[in-house]
């Protein structure tokens, strides 16, 4: 028995082994005709794509609205480049922005999580324009110049290693990366603990009644999608071998919750694909015009008012009619 | 003694009188950020390109020859028809969806994008500076203040006056209270809900321009001024409660006057980090600000 | 003797200066329909919010199975056994009927499922199956709550209250707004339930008051006025004028 | 299948190309400037003056007879926007050389770009002494005047016309603004001045009169100020207002007050000096010859950024005739200490660290216009080279 979220969740996966099947195609494309740009844009998509997964988590699941989700892609962009600076490895990066990622989590759950709706986007918002100014202002982490000479690492995957400046091969690790946290993600939210967020969002003041305390699933959400944007932030070091606080700042947070809304809030796959869409289109129409702000501004505009449910949320349900209409196991 | 008499003179009550002008000067554009919020639940993104298009608007007729004394009542009479179509055209597509925050916030972003460009598109990337109106100053016990900055502070309290006075004391303000209390309930009473809304935007957006007409000339003009105060707008919105006029004049002086001691104290560079920090805090203890929501208690 | 399954001792709470609730206490017994009745603002709603640990008391203790819950928040009070429904109808629009009862079921389930998919979650999905099954919601399983008729929504709401197996549930105006033949159904739903839950009941239809409940517990003006057997409350006096005289 | 066949064969082609070069093959110069933002002004000032270089270069024949071909990117002022950028032009774009970024931030990050692409960036504008100095990059080349040689030349005039002075600093809180700012400390401090107080105030402040106070008390003869584009506007014109221009003289940077805003701030800007590797006045027959085509081409007169990115090309041109090739080490072994013309006169490149030596002019605003008060030759403004890396 499948129900109306599995599948929905199912549909998603269809997209993403969608986008995985066009991405292996583009590396392959990519690898023929010895590209590096395509590779590395590609690569900062899916990079950005894993900090709107942590908007989506938020937005699209549990309904709460983050405008500072940079905080912790900054923390992780920021942390990773120092680990790498000392010890050249990924996994001491990854490791030590995991555990940094979920206690500054914690600690922000515990702030954020006292207040509700527009007061919530307001605070996430405050909390990482502080961030993003005290690292703007201290001088030990670069101050306004931000850090270079993240060095070039190699990833020991224990059969075979990748280097961080292999177009191909670190875009297609950045690639199985963001598709398990995606997978991790999608899995948390079809368990019971996951239905109780969509619940969440779908009526907080029934929950209570059910046996549950709205915190707790609360902060696990926030804690969960901090760790989701830290490690995605600690790939962009390795990625393009500096930081600077821009990353903290609110165009990085704004630019993905525009991902996700044009992508389609609460499919998970629709910060992905949105993602990739948004870093495309923005690259293409920077080198036509120089007023690409109009552009972007007026689609984005059409997006909210056009296209409520995303892209994606706008052909989910197609596959969602076609999965249905396989025999029942 | 005469030293501490000294200091106070010369350095910190003219950092006072200072953080003064700068807080009129960010009351006036979270004014009607603060009404637009409390009446529509609308978090309007772009106020700060409404201010930047108050002073591009004054610039432009200024440059055919118009009195700065005639923009200050011409400007925000060619605000009011842009707000209410935004409204109308823009904000109400997205009013009734559910996520409503999330939907008006994200449109209003994207309008203070394309705005912000389109400055640019028409009077160039650099600076504009208008002559200010009013020149020279007044001394009084060794203070110098500019007399354009007490003429700021003084149209700008009249400006707060008139606003307090047309939201709490007319017919057309209850209408607005009642609106933005209850919403149906004040439909049923025959309040044109509808127009009220529209209304109100297009008076929040008029106040920005306002705004941007008085403080052109010690702030001067440039594409991306909008994002000078807005991030100090929504910081005094929302300490002083989101929707209260009150709110917004009290803690619009209140920051304003911690910024100039933080500056002086401690240094100017973490003036900005520690008013955001009040506001997380504020949010956090008491996300209904220090006076509450408009229409509401 | 056990303990009687709820006892409510002294209950009070004041909004502003009105006593909303005054000192009331009564005891119900297991497997049996209490009801509770008094005219609108007679602070029956604001019993059960005292209940359900929706609001704080003032004064006095809330026990279930003898022990004390008083002032403990909702989840608490769950966890002693207790659910209850909403006059206003309280379900997730958005989602389907058999997600509603779902969610509400899940809390069945051994703490180790919750990190498991919920396809795996036999004893929640024998639950909502049974449930659809038992209020004539089968056929609407995958309708979101939000399409489904007024009646449904109202039954659905009993069934979401009553999915966490509780030992007591506490029904606030179940039948509201519904018609006459949905409202027989319900109270024979309700009737049905007793086998295996104790319900407190909330209703001002005195027909069905007074066919369907054990017991009854009169309000007036945040206080208990009578209580006794629905022929006894019926024949009270003080009963009569200050209830049935306006009535 | 033919597509592929067709790609792989353009692949090879642009390959041979690379290290062959036909002779028809256009040079190309990639341009990543902020275009939108704050530095939206500097960045259209570095255009007009590569493209009026670049329209020049190629009407006289070209480099070794290529033409010259600019492509610009919008790097709206984010280091991460103008190294994405600056990786297109690089891979796609197929560019010999780039150029155009103006905070140090993305000049630093593009640099290793160049550097991890195995190319040769320069710019225009970025002045912070790291560039050239503790941060300097084989791949990465300087040919305006950094903060430290206007420094020098402020200094030797501040020595001359205010001896002992006390000075008071207030600079914008970023690596531009402290950079120029502790550079003209030392220098300033090395001719006998005082220092009575420094502030630094956030990027993008809405009103300086805050720090007015500080000001005052600190009772300075001179205040150094390098904040620049619209804040500088907003300091003098508040300057203006508290009537403290009376007594003060305002000397700063050379990026605090530019033909961009010059016309904002107005008559609050006379008096101002600057020490400046570049002036619209300078008095000789290239200087004029550049000022009218700019004005002619642009509308506006040329400053600091528009000159400076003018000659970037002139020395590119320079650079790739005397290494006859476009590759990178060919190149970057012609720029060791290339002598070239520009509009304010000869520039040597400093092998040591890529940075231009220049005679620096010392400026006033009189009158509404920048004139020439002092001048002060190359090697006595460029101090020491303490470039370690190459």
């Amino acid at each position: 028995m499948v129900d109306a979220l599995t599948r929905s969740m199912r549909a998603s996966h269809v997209l993403v082994a969608i986008l995985v099947a066009a991405s292996l195609a583009v590396a392959a494309f990519g690898v023929a005709t010895n590209d590096t740009f395509y590779l590395r844009l590609a690569t900062e998509a899916l990079i950005f794509a894993g900090l709107a997964l942590s908007v989506d988590i938020l937005l699209g699941y549990t309904g709460l609205l983050s405008l500072g989700q940079a905080l912790y892609f900054g923390l992780g962009a920021y942390l990773s480049a120092l680990v790498l600076m000392v010890i050249p490895s990924f996994w001491a990066a990854f490791a030590a922005t995991a555990v940094v990622a979920a206690l500054a989590g914690l600690i922000g759950g515990f702030i954020v999580n006292r207040v509700r709706g527009v007061y919530f986007a307001l605070i996430t918002f405050g909390m990482a324009q502080v961030a993003a100014k005290i690292v703007y202002n201290t001088r030990a982490l670069g101050a306004s110049d931000g850090l270079i000479g993240v060095p070039v690492i190699n990833i020991n995957l224990g059969i075979a290693s990748v280097s961080s400046a292999s177009p191909a091969g670190f875009f297609l690790f950045v690639l199985a990366l963001i598709v398990i946290l995606y997978a991790l993600s999608a899995y948390l939210l079809d368990t019971p603990f996951g239905r109780l967020l969509i619940a969440l969002r779908a009526n907080e003041a029934r929950i209570p009644f059910l046996g549950y305390r709205t915190m707790t699933p609360r902060l696990v959400a926030y804690v969960l999608a901090a760790m989701v944007a830290a490690l995605s932030g600690a790939l962009y070091p390795m990625l393009r071998g500096f930081v600077s606080p821009e990353l903290f700042f609110f165009a990085t947070s704004g630019n993905a919750v525009i991902t996700v809304v044009t992508g389609g809030a609460g499919t998970l796959v629709g910060a992905l694909y949105g993602s990739v869409l948004l870093t495309v289109l923005k690259s293409v129409i920077g080198s036509y015009t120089e007023h690409h702000l109009i552009v972007i501004g007026l689609l984005f505009m059409g997006a909210v008012i056009f296209l409520p449910k995303g892209l994606m949320g706008s052909v989910r349900p197609l596959i969602e009619r076609m999965l249905a209409r396989e025999p029942k196991q | 003694m005469s030293e501490a008499i000294q200091y106070f003179q010369f350095v910190l009550a003219p950092q006072m009188l200072i953080g003064l002008v700068l807080g009129v000067a960010v009351i006036l554009v979270a004014l009607g950020l603060t009404i637009i919020f409390g009446l529509l639940d609308v978090i309007n993104m772009s106020h700060g390109e409404f201010y930047a298009l108050g002073a591009f608007i004054a610039f432009a007729l200024s440059s055919v020859g118009l009195p700065f004394w005639l923009l200050l009542i011409l400007v925000p009479l060619v605000m009011l028809p842009v707000g209410y179509l935004v409204e109308r055209g823009l904000i109400q597509r997205v009013f009734h969806s559910g996520d409503r925050h999330v939907r008006t916030l994200l449109l209003t972003f994207g309008l203070g994008l394309l705005l912000e460009d389109a400055f640019r598109l028409v009077f160039g990337p650099n600076p504009h500076r208008p002559e200010t109106p009013i020149t020279g100053g007044v001394e009084a016990f060794g203070i110098f203040v500019p007399s354009y900055r007490l003429f700021l502070i003084v149209v700008g309290a009249a400006i707060i006056a008139a606003v307090a006075f047309v939201v709490y004391r007319t017919r057309l303000g209850a209408m607005v209270r009642a609106a933005a209390f209850d919403r149906d309930m004040a439909a049923s009473l025959g309040v044109p809900v509808q127009h009220v809304y529209a209304g109100a935007f297009a008076f929040g957006v008029a106040l920005a321009g306002l705004a941007g007409v008085l403080l052109a000339p010690i702030y001067s003009i440039f594409p991306t001024m909008g994002r000078d105060f807005i991030l100090m707008a929504f910081t005094v919105v929302i300490v002083g409660g989101m929707g209260s006029i009150a709110g917004a004049v009290v803690a619009g002086l209140l920051l304003t006057q911690i910024q100039a001691i933080v500056s002086l104290y401690i240094s100017p560079v973490w003036s900005d980090p520690i008013v955001f920090g009040i506001m997380v805090v504020m949010l956090m203890v008491r996300p209904q600000g220090l006076f509450g929501r408009l229409g509401h208690g | 003797m056990t303990a009687p399954i709820l006892e409510i001792r002294d209950l009070s709470v004041n909004f502003g200066g009105l006593r909303a609730v005054d000192q009331v206490s009564f005891s119900i017994a297991r497997n049996r329909i209490t009801t509770v009745i008094g005219p609108n603002g007679a602070g029956k709603s604001t019993l059960f919010n005292l209940i359900s640990g929706a609001i704080r008391p003032r004064d006095g203790q809330v026990l279930i199975e003898g022990v004390d819950c008083t002032g403990q928040p909702p989840y608490r009070m769950q966890a002693a056994g207790l659910a209850r429904s909403f006059q206003i109808t309280n379900l997730f629009f958005e989602l389907t009927v058999a997600e509603n009862l779902r969610l509400a079921a899940q809390i069945l389930e051994p703490v180790s499922m919750a990190w498991r998919p919920v396809r795996s979650s036999r004893v929640a999905q024998r639950r909502v199956d049974d449930l659809l099954e038992r209020f004539g919601l089968s056929g609407k399983a995958q309708y979101t709550a939000g399409e489904l008729s007024h009646g449904e929504q109202r039954r659905l709401e009993v069934a979401v209250a009553l999915a966490c197996e509780p030992k007591v549930l506490l029904l606030d105006e179940p039948t509201q707004g519904m018609s006459h033949s949905d409202t027989r159904d319900t109270a024979e739903l309700i009737r049905s339930l007793a086998a295996d839950v104790t319900v407190l009941l909330i209703e001002h239809d005195i027909g069905l008051v007074m066919s369907l409940s054990d017991h009854v517990v009169v309000m007036y003006q945040g206080q208990k006025l009578a209580e006794g057997s629905p022929a006894d409350v019926r024949a009270n006096p003080a009963v009569q004028t200050a209830y049935f005289g306006h009535a | 299948m033919t597509q592929k066949r067709t790609a792989i064969l353009a692949a090879l082609l642009s390959a041979t190309a690379l290290s062959g070069a036909y002779a028809a093959d256009p040079i190309k110069i990639g341009v990543v400037t902020p275009l939108s933002g704050t530095y939206a002004g500097i960045g259209q000032q570095v255009k007009w003056g590569l493209e009026l270089a670049t329209k020049e270069v190629n009407a006289a024949g070209g480099i070794m007879g290529r033409q010259v071909e600019l492509t610009f990117e919008d790097e709206e002022a984010n280091p991460s926007v103008a190294v994405q950028k600056a990786d297109k032009l690089f891979q796609v774009g197929k560019v010999d050389f780039l150029t155009g970024t103006v905070n140090s931030g993305s000049t630093l990050a593009v640099g290793q770009v160049a550097e991890r692409a195995g190319k040769l960036i320069a710019t225009t504008v970025s002045f912070a002494d790291s560039i050239t100095a503790d941060k300097c990059s084989p791949n990465v080349f300087r040919v305006n005047a950094r903060a430290g040689q206007q420094s020098s030349a402020l200094a030797v005039w501040l020595s001359k016309e205010k001896p002992k002075a006390q000075v008071f600093y207030l600079g914008p809180d970023y690596e531009m603004g402290r950079s120029t700012v502790a550079a003209f400390k030392s220098s300033a401090e090395k001719v006998g001045a005082n220092s009575t107080g420094e502030v630094f105030a956030p990027l993008d402040s809405k009103d300086y009169t805050q720090y007015f106070g500080q000001l005052r008390a600190a009772k300075p003869q001179v205040l150094y100020t390098s904040v620049a584009g619209n804040d500088t506007v907003r300091l003098f014109t508040q300057l203006q207002e508290f009537g403290l221009l009376n007594n003060l003289t305002v000397v700063g940077a050379s990026g605090t007050v530019t033909a961009q805003n010059l016309g904002a701030i107005g008559k609050a800007a006379e008096g101002f000096v600057t020490g400046v590797g570049y002036s619209a006045e300078i008095d000789t027959p290239e200087n004029k010859k550049f000022v009218a085509a700019f004005k002619a081409a642009n509308k506006s007169d040329p400053d600091l950024y528009g000159a400076d990115s003018y000659g970037l090309i002139y020395a590119y041109k320079a650079a790739v005739e005397k290494a006859k090739a476009t590759d990178t080490d060919k190149v970057r072994a012609a720029f060791k200490d290339l002598k070239w013309m520009t509009p304010q006169g000869e520039k040597t490149l400093r092998g040591g660290d890529h940075q231009a030596v220049q005679t620096m002019y010392v400026v006033k605003v009189t009158g509404g216009k920048f004139t020439i008060v002092g001048q002060v030759k190359g090697e006595d403004a460029i101090g020491p080279d303490t470039c370690t890396r190459f």
